[in-house]
């Protein structure tokens, strides 16, 4: 097994502005976050992988009563980048996002009052 | 085949109260002890769901307390925690308990207070039901709970068509079965156009598409088939179906099918021998508007696609051919998290009973609950019948 | 009469972990399931343990997340909560489930994080330990959970004698047996004049007295009796039983009998057939050294009043007649609170399969786990024994 | 049934600096603290009657890490009135309750952050 693909490898990742996903070794899919075993093969170990740095707005949603210590109104989504999804923050400077725009990721939002990053997208 | 039976059940009003939670849980264990007119002697068991009382009141370990306030200290006991779907997983296990001869009788219920009683007030309150959530790969994103089943909808209204329109005939319809419920948190009727001029909370969820935050308590004693003869009313559960699901949203195929639902379903329908066709109502997890949609799909009420029209169309009105949440549901009756599963059994039974008063539908004999914890990822579907 | 058997352990150590819960669970999870070799598609049910993710972390619904970072989404799942008694409650649910039939093999764990890595230092879990304790008739006077033992222990002393020295005792014998093993948060030997030159936390008890604020996860699978024998090194269930008393303190008889214990212990003796002389060895909860001297006079070990000089005449090392703790006990293996109760279970199935290592004991072939919860108002007790 | 005595009337009383337990109107039992079923013999409904305020100590501790928001040092006891028990917050001028000492009732103490109120007792 390589060095485990967990959530420290994810994170530090996107600290740094890179997006990696869990690539399983066995069947090949591709998921955007970490995961000890493979959910479609139950292979153990994924190898981190780069994903897709553009991609589509699988669904979203404008959350304007937001948790204690986040600014709101803000919109997060589920984006799809080729076989991977993953929930995101999407930024657009005017409009809003709609399922199947393009978005392109844009780093990691530490938006959280505990400042755990997040992924960051931009609407095209 | 009768799994086990429901011989008694006992439930507050769901609303805003400041009684401790023993309390609160006690006037509804009391009332169901009362109404099976069982023995505090003759149960063996205590099977307890409440979901959060340790993030909003610093309570846990209620078991042991609660027993102690209904005169039942001593007892084995055990609390669950399963989200949303809490204490219809409590159910479940004590269904499969008395089914195998684990235990004769049992005591099944559930309490919570999420009303700024608690002294947590939205802010803090999304923050705990955020907690439902991945830790890791959702919560730093500042997705709600209103969030969740946003994206939810966002993509089925996508896929089918679904309109905002329809989901507010959701919220109208529960509002109204609301009004005929003494025990709902709202007792007022709703508009279409009241619902769509409510602000935002996660489009497409309006603050009307959103049930409330609620204290309550619900309590049942389930039996098992041989013992229920004994008791005067019992409803029997033929079939109980629990299934969970990918988390987080990112690892799921197909995030508005609701998979662990239909999977629960199947399982439930193939313990009772049924069929969605043959059940005649049920009582749905409307957390949100869009989520009674779901589900009704998820259950096999209306083909995947047709919830949407089915609910503008009134067909699960009272007086509609599928009748869903005659209690109101969560949007109306409310949803006080570890009380609702419970409150759910409390309702079919009630209905199967012929007891539920002004909100009675005509002569069901078969009835179905769903609960759902977290974007889905745990639900539990529960199928209850007039004993035969 | 084997109700169940253990055929797979997985264990991390105990002590500071970063890793999310799932990922930490899942370690223990995936050596329990190559432990015992089975099929992830043969394992129908998982009961899982968690006590206080809510309040460290904003982390709830686990049992879903966690099924899916082992590659187990869709599984059943329930997560318990009864105090530090939370996981041995999960085992003893899972126990009576296989053995009724309801389920041929399941998987059982937990899983908690305590320590500062959460972001929360000695204050605030003092405050969420203190949960455990009445909200409304005990919180409010500031006791602690050293406290709740402290008053149990400090009546022990003045109706028994039980001396400070003798308490010490204990801690310098569960360091003793930490340093064989490997899994154990403290590592190192004390002394009774470093646990009495200790500060005090809640009189009698110093600092010493006291477990740590550990991480870790504990992990089983538990099979019917039947299907044990196509496994490797199957241990059995012989008994299990759980009782909770009464809550707050001031409502209990004697407050020191830890009643649920001794009314846990005779439902496991008599469904295992045996007596505590027959029993050779146990893991009992000493979440302070007080409460290890309470628990070897319930569960039948030494007469009431004996405990404390038994301690001190070394009766319970891993070399005197009556073992208690030999990993370490809460006092060095460390205690993660929902993971100590199957922590004690990996405990007594290596043991009893003779694979404790440094820590063997002389060929055992019966011993019982004692985990308790809050006040000891939940208190669970496992027996196992060698295959016969 | 008469009214019923629970959390609300016990701690209103204990804000005016009034102590109630609760009595058994079946098995005349009293208890420290409301509970809604008598644990003794089942019955439903304990009347309020006020605690004897003098008693002794059953057990008692010495609080060094207190929760927080809590100011530590402090003696948390369990006191014994009559034949009722309740846990309490124990003060003394010089030295340290020792159990079996007498104690007076001193009225509610509000120490807990959230306000709420706990017995009080003096050492005699
Ligand atoms: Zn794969
Ligand atoms: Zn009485």
């Amino acid at each position: 097994m390589t060095d485990a693909f967990n959530y420290d490898a994810w994170t530090s990742a996107l600290e740094r502005g890179e997006l990696l996903g869990g690539r399983c070794q066995s069947c090949e899919t591709t998921f955007g976050t970490p995961v000890m075993v493979c959910p479609d093969c139950s292979h153990r170990g994924l190898a981190p992988t780069p994903l897709a740095e553009t991609g589509t707005v699988h669904t979203v949603t404008r959350i304007e009563v937001p948790p204690t210590g986040f600014e709101g109104p803000f919109f997060v989504g589920i984006v799809e980048l080729e076989d991977a999804r993953l929930t995101a923050r999407i930024e657009a400077d005017d409009g809003e996002p709609e399922i199947g725009d393009s978005v392109t990721f844009a780093g990691g939002l530490s938006a959280a009052p505990d400042g755990r990053v997040a992924p960051l997208f931009r609407l095209d | 085949m009768t799994r086990a039976s429901v011989v008694g059940v006992g439930m507050t009003t769901f609303g805003v109260h400041d009684q401790p939670l023993p309390e609160l849980f006690g006037q509804a264990a009391l009332d169901a002890i009362d109404d099976a007119g069982v023995m505090p002697g003759d149960i063996d068991s205590f099977y307890f769901g409440n979901a959060m009382g340790g993030q909003t009141e610093n309570d846990t370990h209620l078991a042991p307390t609660l027993a102690t306030e209904i005169g039942l200290a001593g007892i084995e006991a055990q609390r669950f925690e399963d989200a949303c779907a809490t204490s219809a997983n409590a159910f479940k296990n004590a269904v499969e308990a008395v089914d195998a001869g684990i235990h004769d009788t049992v005591l099944v219920g559930g309490v919570e207070r999420c009303t700024p009683e608690t002294g947590k007030g939205t802010g803090a309150m999304t923050e705990i039901f955020a907690s439902a959530s991945h830790r890791q790969y959702e919560q730093p994103t500042g997705l709600t709970f209103p969030g969740v089943f946003a994206l939810l909808t966002k993509r089925h209204m996508h896929d089918y068509g679904t309109t905002e329109r329809q989901l507010a005939h959701v919220a109208v319809k529960n509002h109204y079965n609301g009004t005929n419920n003494p025990r709902a948190h709202f007792g007022t009727e709703t508009t279409v156009e009241a619902v769509l001029d409510s602000p935002i909370v996660a489009d497409p969820f309006h603050l009307m598409d959103c049930c409330p935050f609620s204290d309550g308590a619900a309590a049942v004693i389930v039996t098992s088939d041989d013992v229920a003869d004994s008791y005067d009313e019992p409803v029997d559960v033929t079939g109980v179906g629990q299934a969970t699901g990918r988390v987080p949203l990112g690892l799921k195929s197909d995030i508005h099918a609701t998979q662990p639902a239909r999977d629960a379903t199947a399982t439930a329908y193939e313990q009772a021998d049924t069929t969605a066709e043959a059940v005649d109502f049920a009582e749905v997890h409307d957390c949100f508007t869009g989520a009674e949609i779901l589900a009704s799909e998820a259950i096999g009420f209306f083909e995947d696609g047709d919830g949407g029209p089915a609910a503008e169309a009134g067909r699960t009105a009272a007086d509609g051919d599928r009748p869903i949440n005659p209690s109101g549901g969560l949007k109306a009756k409310g949803h006080p998290i570890g009380a609702t599963g419970v409150s759910q059994i409390v309702e079919l039974t009630e209905q199967l009973r012929g007891d539920a008063g002004a909100r009675q539908l005509d002569d069901p004999t078969r009835g179905l609950a769903h609960n759902l914890g977290g974007d889905a990822a745990t639900t539990v579907i529960s199928v209850l019948e007039v004993r035969g």
